[in-house]
């Protein structure tokens, strides 16, 4: 791995766009978007925590096996919920209480 | 039925043959497999033992079609097991729609049933042979489980929700009701019997013993009593829906949403009301959470029922004596507020 | 090599091997740290898919304003905690203790936002297990809203004190000349725990505060 | 090769003599064996609480011991049983004392953060321990809620921040082992190379790393609920306890892969060093434990059929579970295929190895019987799931546990174990826990619920059958307890390579050396491959 040392100005551009968008967010939050508030929410956190991820964490820069522990995390995250909400989301399917 | 060495439970439902039947094939690949394994372990064990310290054995490399074989094969084999497993618990998982309604609560640690016509037992239960019986279930404290091992049936009992389970008694006997889910310090001492009685029978323990009123005409005395009527008229419209008819149907709510006005929808209504409101109506509906029992919630959800159907509800015509008094508790989390005669 | 070998330790073959050691582990720790979290945000996702108007009344008891700012304090911390990393890397010793300090007064500065966040939400009669006195629409829902709202940021906190902890020995380290362009593999590493805390408050801001608003 | 020339060499546990040299130690050889000591205690500590559930299980009535006692003994055994024996068992032990030796390096990669998990899992054991002297917990070991949220009044919250705490023990093993697998490996040392306890270990903990966090937040929510009235799963507020149980079982299914995995890959070792073969279908043994890993994160939900989960996600629930039985049966095929044209020994090892094949067998056919459907609906909560998974559990990881230490102890102690002795006690645990457990099928079937304190006559016969075969079990676990300890003074000194193993912890001197080996080894052929003994009697 060799080493890559990121400067502070690549830094604050990164930090630039971080507070912008925080800014954003809130903004939008305030507006009734329906259900894309939440889509549009959850876009601009995905796209902070990547930031975050890629260059505040140099993942950008690390090597694929690092990248594939943070992806599996993300996964094993997903899995949870995926197969938790299969049951919530199918409960009543069969008319009677409780199937 | 010999008490002291039996190898099959008793069957005494069509799903207990069925099951049955399902536990045989699991039972021969089973058999099949394990043999197959234990005699292949014996075999190589004693005809390759070591012979010298020195003996170097020839390596005998991996097999690709081996290993496709016995992935294939007990693959296709334990497909079998779902698909056929899967069509049991479908048969287990939907009551006919003929079937006769119970209600079942289950406390620490006992279990308390209520029949439509309005008995009520506790850790017993009496049904008619060959009729359909379906369960419908709720728990005032923890998680119990509603385990019959004869028709082997067994579902959870849940704290604030209910639950279905449903059997076909097809033959005359006393059986087993077991607590599954461990409930506390008694959880063993959660048990009781089925007793499936010839119809006859059924109806003659129906009109004697313990009969009373009809559970929907207590469910009506409560609606009275809890001055659910006040608001809730049949007479005229006005700042509360007309309950006549609503359940099973589709309720539309202030959000736009709508909801089945199912037996959860309804305790959920009278408990804790602002949650869903109705489209057309103001938040004015107090919670009786605390007021009422699930006992209570089962009858106001008869009387509801009972609402849509056109005459009113059929009852056991010869009131007998008063069942015996069912809240006795410190933990059930409200007095009863069934009126006094009626218990 | 030679210079640090009190920083190389034995089993190890050389410091390259150490370092993306350390960095690997702490990735794989990181891991388990969303996993630990997640659970939480699982019965979040159930609870706000099964009651969304409850989350709705319940979040406009938040002040989005107080969750923005702590989300830009937070933001701000990362950012000087990633100019530490560089300063280390670069060997600017005292601009190493300086980031480090700033970024532990961000962190007590988002406590402090928080804090009183949480004690706005205790005078309104709003924490659960204290003096919940809440009684209008749907008081049970409610009640669950605030139950997670404060076990999640609770636990978020938690790691955000453990985090001042940590990088305070790290100031305290780095202050006493232990750390070169070499050997700064703790920074790194406390700088990745330290993103990651940050990442999650990215995640619980806009949960708690934003997407629940408009449902009623 | 080396071996002979380090005769005079001070070995891990010479080098060093005193208690604080053991309890500030970082060498994994000698936590390995701090771990081997507390886990021990744990076991027979479970050993004793299900000696007394097996007594009072004798008669129908609940004449022994009250009601809430016998909860408390299943729960405590329970407990004590899964978190603080079996989870550590295998990895803590052999896994600490062998993983870096097979791969060849000195040590974890953080040995101070194994230590510390040793400290760790103590500080939770203790908490249990503390819990179960001030009067024990009657939960069950799945602490379900809401009865452990609100309606058990025992030490509740004790006990669940001991499994808490017990459980970073835990990933701290996980996390180090998976860095060291990554990191440290010898030289020449691929993947393809490495002995398949080792990829066991692997798999085993990528399993600790992403589960137990998650049960450790969950059992912290239990204690919120309970401590603060934070009703996260309370249904008076709309909270849902099933929701409890998928996040319960998301956990504590992988974790019974975490318990049979490390089983298997002791097994894999075993039976080809007695059978002097490489195991047969290498890769496939490999990556069915990775597949095990994996796809035993799909399935938790078998355990909830009769929750009030819905059908449809029961179904999914279901089939996912095949699917994951499917890499098990490669594992028992593939060993059964190892033995074909193989020279094959009886040490004492081999027959628990054997011993572990035919039971995990067993336990492992019921077990998808409990993941169909319909059949799981009948049986669930009664004595037939207590009887798969002491199958798995007794019958096949204590069997593979124990198999390994048999295997290992030369190396591990520098002495030989007495062979006749450990013959006797083999066959004497196999035949009584076939004994114990085979009749709790049929009992389970017939519709005997667990947890059950007193119970109807009718099932008493299998019940006197199980405590019978308790006491013989019991027996056959004090004999090796009894021979061990006598062979650490009396026993035989163990030559370096007593088994003609080919793997690089029998190329050291037994006991090894304190950084293992003298010199870093260099690995230049696969796994098992016994042509190399040959070379080195050459050479
Ligand atoms: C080490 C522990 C361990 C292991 C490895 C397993 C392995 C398996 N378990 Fe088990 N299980 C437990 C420990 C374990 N279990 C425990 C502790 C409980 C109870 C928890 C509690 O409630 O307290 C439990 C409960 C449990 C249940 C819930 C029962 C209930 O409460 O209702 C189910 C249901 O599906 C299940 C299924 C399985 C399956 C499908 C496997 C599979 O992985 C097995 C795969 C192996 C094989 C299939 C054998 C080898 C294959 C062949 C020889 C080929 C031929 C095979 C076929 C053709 C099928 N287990
Ligand atoms: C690793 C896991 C493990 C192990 C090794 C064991 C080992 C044993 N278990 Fe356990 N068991 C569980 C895990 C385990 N169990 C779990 C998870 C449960 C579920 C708990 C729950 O429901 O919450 C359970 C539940 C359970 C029950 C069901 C209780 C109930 O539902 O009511 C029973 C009943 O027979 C039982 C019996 C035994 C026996 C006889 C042994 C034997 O193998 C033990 C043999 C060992 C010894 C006896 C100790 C060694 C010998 C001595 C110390 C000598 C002194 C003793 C004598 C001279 C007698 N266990
Ligand atoms: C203060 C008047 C009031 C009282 C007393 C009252 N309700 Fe209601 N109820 C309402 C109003 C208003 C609604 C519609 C708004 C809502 O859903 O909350 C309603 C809705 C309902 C619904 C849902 C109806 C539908 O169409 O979906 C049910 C069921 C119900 N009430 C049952 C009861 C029962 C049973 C009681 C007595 C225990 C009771 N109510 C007492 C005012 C009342
Ligand atoms: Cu009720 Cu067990
Ligand atoms: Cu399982």
């Amino acid at each position: 791995m060799a080493e890559h040392i990121v400067t502070k100005k690549q830094y604050s551009y990164v930090f630039g766009i971080l507070m912008a968008l925080t800014f954003a967010t809130t903004a939008i939050g305030m507006i009734d978007l329906g259900r894309l508030n939440v889509v549009v929410a959850l876009v601009i956190a995905v796209i902070k925590a990547l930031l975050v991820m890629l260059f505040f964490m140099h993942l950008y820069w690390s090597s694929k096996l690092n990248k594939l522990v943070i992806v599996s995390g993300a996964a094993w995250l997903a899995l949870l919920l995926w197969l938790t909400l299969t049951d919530f989301f199918s409960r009543g399917w069969l008319p009677f209480p409780g199937k | 039925m010999n008490p002291s060495f039996q190898l099959l439970p008793e069957q005494a439902s069509a799903t207990a043959v069925h099951l049955d039947h399902l536990t045989l094939y699991l039972l021969i690949v089973a058999a099949i497999f394990s043999t197959l394994i234990f005699a292949l372990i014996f075999f190589f064990a004693i005809k390759y033992r070591r012979r010298s310290g020195h003996e170097r054995p020839v390596e005998v490399h991996g097999a690709l079609t081996l290993e496709i074989i016995w992935t294939v094969v007990p693959f296709i084999l334990m497909m079998i097991m779902f698909t056929w497993g899967a069509s049991v618990f479908f048969e287990m998982s939907r009551p006919p729609d003929d079937a006769m309604n119970v209600y079942v609560v289950g406390k620490q640690w006992m279990w308390k049933t209520q029949h439509l016509e309005g008995q009520r037992e506790i850790n017993e239960l009496h049904v008619p042979l060959g009729r359909p019986v379906k369960l419908t279930m709720t728990s005032e404290d923890v998680i119990h489980s509603f385990y019959m091992p004869a028709f082997r049936v067994k579902f959870d009992v849940l704290p604030g929700k209910y639950t279905t389970a449903w059997f076909n008694p097809t033959k005359p006997g006393k059986y087993h009701l077991f607590c599954a889910e461990y409930c506390g310090t008694l959880h063993s001492g959660m048990i009781g019997w089925i007793y499936v009685m010839e119809p006859a029978e059924y109806e003659r323990w129906l009109a004697g013993g313990s009969g009373g009123e009809s559970l929907a005409s207590n469910g009506e005395k409560l609606f009275q009593y809890l001055a659910c009527a006040n608001c809730h008229r049949t007479d005229k419209p006005g700042r509360c829906p007309n309950l006549q008819g609503v359940f099973g149907t589709a309720v539309r709510l202030t959000t736009g949403e709508t909801v089945k006005a199912d037996e959860a929808y309804i305790r959920e209504s009278i408990l804790n009301p602002s949650a869903r409101i109705v489209a057309g109506y103001q938040n004015i509906m107090p919670s009786f959470q605390g007021q009422v029992t699930e006992e209570d919630l089962l009858q106001l959800i008869e009387y509801i029922k009972s609402l849509g159907k056109p005459g009113p509800q059929v009852g056991g015509p010869a009131p007998g004596a008063n069942p015996p008094a069912l809240q006795g508790g410190a933990a059930a989390p409200a007095r009863s507020l069934v009126p006094k005669q009626n218990r | 090599m030679a210079n640090h070998t009190l920083a190389l330790r034995h089993h190890f073959d050389d410091v390259e091997q150490q370092k993306s050691a350390s960095t690997f582990g702490m990735w794989v720790f990181l891991v388990t740290e969303i996993l630990f979290f997640g659970g939480m945000f699982c019965c979040y996702t159930v609870y706000r898919s099964l009651y969304p108007s409850a989350f709705g009344h319940a979040s406009n008891h938040l002040d989005v304003i107080l969750g923005a700012v702590s989300t830009a304090v937070l933001i701000c911390s990362s950012f000087t905690m990633a100019c530490a990393v560089n300063s280390a890397a670069t060997g600017a010793k005292h601009a190493l203790v300086a980031f480090l300090w700033v970024t532990i007064l961000f962190a007590a500065a988002f406590l402090v936002v928080e804090m009183s966040e949480w004690h706005l939400l205790y005078k309104e009669g709003l924490m659960p297990g204290f003096n919940f006195t809440y009684h209008d629409v749907d008081p049970g829902h409610v009640q669950l809203f605030f139950c997670m709202y404060f076990a999640m940021t609770g636990l978020h906190a938690s790691h955000v004190t453990i985090g001042i902890g940590l990088l305070g020995v790290m100031a305290f380290r780095a202050s006493r000349g232990v750390f070169t362009p070499q050997y700064y593999t703790p920074i790194e590493i406390s700088g990745l725990y330290w993103h990651f805390v940050d990442l999650v408050w990215i995640f619980l801001f806009p949960l708690y505060y934003l997407i629940a608003r408009h449902l009623q | 090769m080396i071996t002979a020339t380090v005769e005079t060499r001070e070995n891990y546990l010479t080098h060093e003599y005193g208690v604080k040299s053991w309890l500030l130690t970082q060498d994994h050889k000698r936590i390995a064996l701090l771990y081997l000591g507390a886990i021990s205690f744990f076991f027979f500590l479970g050993g004793i609480f299900a000696t007394v559930i097996r007594l009072e299980l004798l008669t129908p009535p609940g004449d022994l011991v009250s009601a809430q006692t016998y909860n408390k003994l299943f729960t405590l055994h329970g407990v004590i049983m899964v978190f603080l024996f079996l989870i550590p068992a295998i990895p803590a032990t052999l896994g600490n004392f062998l993983v870096p030796m097979m791969i060849g390096c000195k040590d974890l990669a953080f040995p101070k953060l194994n230590l510390l998990s040793w400290y760790i899992f103590m500080v939770g054991g203790i908490c249990v321990l503390y819990a179960m002297l001030q009067g024990g917990v009657d939960t069950g070991w799945t602490f379900y809620v809401p009865f452990s949220t609100s309606y058990a009044n025992t030490y509740v919250i004790l006990t669940a921040v001991g499994i808490f705490i017990a459980g970073f023990a835990s990933i701290l093993t996980g996390l180090n082992f998976i860095v060291t697998i990554h990191q440290m490996r010898a030289p020449g040392l691929t993947w393809y190379r490495l002995p398949l306890f080792i990829w066991s270990m692997y798999a085993t903990s990528l399993i600790m790393v992403l589960g137990t966090p998650v049960v450790a937040v969950t059992i912290l929510l239990v204690a919120l609920e309970r401590g603060f009235h934070f009703g996260i799963f309370d249904p008076a507020l709309g909270g849902d306890p099933v929701l409890f149980q998928h996040l319960f079982w998301f956990y504590s299914h992988p974790a019974v892969y975490i318990m049979v995995l490390p089983a298997m890959g002791v097994v894999s070792e075993l039976v080809s060093v007695y059978s002097r073969k490489k195991v047969f279908g290498y890769k496939f043994v490999a990556f069915s434990s990775v597949a095990i890993a994996v796809l035993g994160f799909l399935v938790w939900g078998h355990h909830m059929f009769v929750s009030s989960q819905s059908v449809y996600a029961s179904m999914v629930f279901s089939f996912l579970s095949f699917l994951v039985a499917v890499p098990s049966a490669i594992k028992v095929f593939n060993w059964t295929a190892t033995l074909y044209k193989g020279s094959i020994s009886y040490d004492t090892p081999m027959l628990y190895a054997f011993g572990f094949i035919g039971l995990f067998t067993i336990g492992g056919l019921t077990g998808t019987f409990l993941a169909t459907l319909g059949f799981d609906v009948h049986v669930t909560d009664t004595y037939f799931v207590v009887a798969h998974f002491h199958y798995i559990m007794v019958g096949g990881t204590m069997m593979a546990y124990l198999g390994g230490l048999h295997y290992w102890w030369p190396k591990m102690t520098g002495r030989m174990y007495a062979e006749g002795w450990a013959k006797l006690s083999a066959l004497v645990i196999f035949l009584g826990f076939n004994l114990t457990f085979f009749p709790q099928f049929i009992m389970g079937y017939l519709g005997m619920p667990r947890r059950y304190h007193a119970y109807p006559e009718e099932f008493q016969v299998y019940h006197v059958l199980s405590t019978a075969g308790a006491s013989v079990l019991a027996v056959g676990y004090l004999i090796p307890a009894v021979y061990f300890i006598w062979s650490l003074r009396y026993g035989k000194l163990a030559p370096d390579n007593p088994w003609n193993a080919t793997g690089l912890e029998w190329q050291t001197t037994s006991p090894p050396l304190p950084e293992n080996f003298e010199i870093t080894p260099v690995v230049n052929h696969e796994a098992y491959d016994y042509s190399i003994l040959e070379e080195m009697k050459v050479g």
